[in-house]
């Protein structure tokens, strides 16, 4: 007998619940109900796409959020071939909420006098690595780095820049990690070094927010020369509850303090603090992690061959002044 | 008030000294006797400006103004502010118990500031200095996009003159009513910091009471040399945001600047009376070995 | 046999093979059947070699020689060995419970190597390298000036070369009898691996049981990429040492290879069987970013 | 009424206790006894000289390790002006045992085409720092240095390199510490990323072994473009102790141990380990400190106006040479 599938679905997903069980109920029949079940298939993605092209901030935040989203390591093994992880900051451990490693990226064109090249780029991958399950979660502290994962991180930054490989991080943290270790660690000091040290490299980077972009948690690995979100991903300087309970002082708020504080892919892509909005599957990259994938590749790709124009001192300077405009001011 | 650069203002609290006491006076409680906040000693408020805002009897240091720090660290007559007229434009309309455009008025009022940094350049024993020095009573110290316009402004200054760059800060973080802008400002001044480092302008920062959050984890733990004032809380997270996480107490002295010290993050804890002394003998060895 | 170069050994070896059971099986107990030092089940010697000398029942890691590391890992008939002929001197004419020079002797004669290092060059699928590889039943592995100069020369001919580096280590660390020479060698060998390192020729070291003192302080650490053997020893003082200074019994798995990767000191902990093919994608990746 | 000083007096200086005692029973008089006491004084002084230059390795080691010696700030304070220390490695912790900061060197000489300038040349200090008594040394963990204080060493020495100034480093270490802690957090990583990177350091770079030199532990701060001794100091891989407990397993072998394992000043000269002796004054360094002070302070300066002459790369030139001839081995 087949099994119900293990889904997670969503507050604003309920009406969706329905149409599942009605299949579900179709797949426990002894007839052949393909025909039906394709039927109820189509109206449940016409309902996806109707649901998830209205999404409130709040919603979005939940979506960005979601147990099955697919993470950082799930992404690298889909879009990247030979992965090589790396461990440690040769200074204290290693932390399993920041990964990284070697990989090569298959499929990249480069054009040339007699027509394009395909060939695999080798990269350096650094991200934040949460759980699909509690057990992972407590594992890999929910995404939340120490130090150390910060450190690590720029170990890999110095090693691709000595041998010339482009970089690509992927962002997926509440935040950096607040506890007495991380602040005896210098957990500010881990993450001003990577700023500083993020804009002065001499190779490509691209930053990608796949999931939830937490302060400076997620600004720590996220200097790129391009940064990419997906479409239902965030990015904030504090989480919508922080800055309900501080700023309204009821964590209640949180739907407000979401819409307020302009945290969606759009509304970054409108201040220009991002460069492209890659878009999801249909329900979210959880419906479909290998179409996720494929997009990201694709966007990587594209922004990879961009980038390979510019020589080092270009990035450099490339990468300063896209920092460098940041901020609205009147100066009178 | 919120109009006027910082020459300005000093010209005018010379015209105000000569007439008779100088207004700012009345904002601290009782005027003539200040408690001490650590050791609760009455101190005569004179006593107190003459000794720095340094409780002589504990050792305490009180929050220092923009001003104040300046008066106390550059040399008389030699400082000239740089972009005194910079605002912050509430481009998210932000509004929480009140709308961050009021909030930004209330606070240019109150501080005579029009943001919570000053920026300018002058002689420091004689050594031509870019510095910035942010100031609490102006929202908390918050970095929003004019800090960080004033923090990267400064530095690309010093990197123009090749000048040493010191940043004395006092901060309770990012500007929330800015959101993610707010946060950028972490990246803009980190890479000003790191265009001053691959053209070895030397860059001092001083971390004062408090200084935590975003400017922590950006421009202030980036110091050739990282300096303190004694029992300044410094950190990444705020203490209470830290026991909300952790659920326990934490430890007496924990994210002092004593506390960084111990754990490798600060060169020099010195206390604010010797602290010209101390920022003279490095910037010298600076200018020497730039000389060399 | 002293003065056998590795791929006259090679020959030998082969000769031998073909002429009947070798002769270097004699030195194992029992010859037939080995009894695992971690779970102490009886193997067949032939289906211990067959899996690299791993135990089939509990993945113990033997130790290897260094001809039988070099086979494990370079492409069949392509390894030509360097500087087969370099020899240790006692210069201080140190005497223990034996003459160093004829320790030397000894050792030369126990295992038909030199001195504890081979090096050279070679093809890990494919792929042109250099490298060196100790070997424990030569003094323990430790390091003298002919380990520091074998070291030094590959490193040298990996730059000139512009292949990579890979070394296998295996050492107890400083070789006392050549007193501050030895020590010398952590200085010397480090000054080669910068040299690789400005000019961004990768450099793989792989730590194997065990690797401690002079050894893992200079050479062994400093891996573009650190890997380790399962359960491999790898650590600055010798568990002995610390016991002794701290006077205490240290926690079990401590300076293990899993204890290092769990400490940040190694970036990968790869099964025997699984090496080659490692090494092989990591190469592989230098390749391809050293062309683009 | 005076107080009798308080002498520290090594086995092999008993011979001098007499005269001690006589000056000291002078002094307690009434009369003025200052002509016999100068007499007394030059006595002391020739026996000390003869004592001094007989000694043997293991009576070496011990002038290396005399709780009086002057430590690495001792020195530091005589020789230089203006020290700022600096502490702390940006991620565990500041190191008592190993020290560090900012100087100027008095006194130096440049050669131009008007004669000679006399400036200040700014320095960069790093040292191991014993105690000079059993409370200081439990501060100063004897002057064995953890993963930490390398790594502070290392700040140092890279922060010289970028401001352009030479690096002086002061060796008195039994060792690099052994204990859980060291090896969680990568002794040994730490000594040899120093090794690596001292190697490649732009500036002019002295060493000095100013006590006891243990092993990898000072080699950690120790490869200079110049390395020189105080004519009482050690330098060896091993101490005579460990030595003679392991190899001869008789730890009260230790002078023989001493013998064989030429580790003083002397032999190192010889075998072009180090590049000069500094002497001491009489009766050992901890007999006078400033004639101590004065006469290292006179060594850096000829050997920096040596190593100005050099290029950048000329000094890693230099450098490579002297590690890359170390060694001795045939070919045949
Ligand atoms: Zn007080
Ligand atoms: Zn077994």
């Amino acid at each position: 007998m087949p099994q119900k599938p293990n889904r997670v679905l969503l507050e604003f997903e309920k009406p969706l619940l329905e149409l599942y069980k009605k299949i579900d109920d179709l797949k426990m029949q002894d007839m052949d109900m393909s025909e039906e079940i394709k039927m109820l298939e189509k109206r449940i993605e016409t309902l996806q796409r109707d649901i998830f092209s209205n999404l409130t901030p709040i919603q979005i935040v939940q979506v960005a959020r979601h147990i099955k989203r697919p993470t950082t390591l799930d992404l690298i093994n889909l879009i990247f071939n030979d992965f090589v992880e790396m461990r440690g900051d040769r200074n204290f451990s290693d932390d399993p909420a920041m990964v990284g490693g070697l990989a090569m990226l298959p499929g990249c064109k480069k054009s040339n006098p007699l027509g394009e090249t395909i060939f695999d780029q080798p990269v350096v991958l650094i991200g934040q690595q949460k759980g699909s399950n509690t057990k992972e979660n407590i594992k890999r502290n929910f995404g939340m780095a120490h130090p150390e994962g910060y450190r690590k991180a720029l170990r890999l930054m110095h090693l691709a820049e000595r041998f010339n490989a482009p970089i690509i991080s992927f962002i997926d943290t509440p935040g950096a990690f607040c506890g007495i270790g991380a602040e005896e660690r210098g957990q500010a000091e881990a993450i001003a070094k990577n700023l500083r040290s993020m804009a002065g490299l001499s190779v490509p980077f691209i930053s990608i927010v796949i999931g939830e972009g937490g302060s400076g948690g997620a600004l720590g690995i996220g200097m790129g020369n391009r940064v990419l979100m997906l479409e239902f991903s965030i990015y904030s300087v504090i989480s919508p509850e922080g800055c309900a309970s501080i700023l309204f002082r009821d964590a209640k708020k949180a739907p407000h303090a979401a819409e307020v504080s302009k945290i969606t892919a759009i509304d970054l892509l409108e201040m220009n603090v991002i460069d492209e909005i890659i878009k999801e599957p249909v329900g979210g990259a959880h419906n479909n992690y290998k179409e996720t994938a494929l997009n990201i590749g694709s966007a990587i790709k594209k922004h990879l061959s961009d980038l390979a124009r510019l020589s080092s001192r270009e990035l450099i300077a490339d990468r300063y002044r896209k920092y460098r405009n940041m901020g609205y001011f009147t100066e009178e | 008030m919120a109009k006027l650069a910082l020459h300005q203002w000093f010209q005018k609290r010379k015209l105000e000294k000569e007439a008779g006491p100088a207004s700012e006076r009345l904002d601290i409680p009782g005027n003539l006797w200040i408690k001490c906040t650590k050791c609760q000693v009455a101190i005569f408020a004179k006593d107190l400006d003459a000794n720095l805002k340094v409780c002589p009897k504990c050792g305490y240091h009180f929050k220092l103004s923009a001003r104040e720090r300046i008066e106390a660290t550059i040399d008389p007559e030699t400082f000239t502010e740089i972009s005194p007229f910079l605002h912050s434009k509430d481009f998210l309309g932000f509004v929480d118990s009140a709308p961050y455009s009021q909030r930004i008025l209330k606070s240019e009022e109150k501080t005579g500031l029009a943001d919570a940094i000053v920026i300018g350049e002058g002689e420091l024993h004689g050594i031509e200095v870019g510095i910035g020095v942010m100031d609490f009573s102006f929202m908390g110290g918050s970095m929003g996009s004019v800090v960080g316009e004033k923090v990267t402004r400064i530095a690309e200054i010093c990197l123009d003159k090749k000048i040493p760059l010191i940043i004395f800060s006092s901060s309770g973080g990012a500007r929330m009513q800015e959101g993610i802008m707010s946060l950028m400002q972490m990246a803009k001044t980190s890479a000003a910091l790191s265009r001053l480092r691959s053209a070895a302008i030397p860059y001092l920062s001083i971390m004062t009471d408090p200084t935590t959050g975003g400017t922590t984890a950006s421009f202030a733990m980036l110091g050739d040399l990282n300096i303190a004032e004694p029992g300044a809380l410094i950190g990444f997270a705020g203490p209470r945001v830290i026991e909300q996480t952790i659920r326990q107490k934490l430890p007496p002295g924990f994210q002092r600047a004593e506390f960084l010290e111990k754990h490798g993050m600060v060169d020099i804890v010195s206390e604010r009376g010797k602290m010209k002394e101390e920022l003279k003998k490095v910037l010298h060895f600076f200018e020497n070995a730039a000389k060399t």
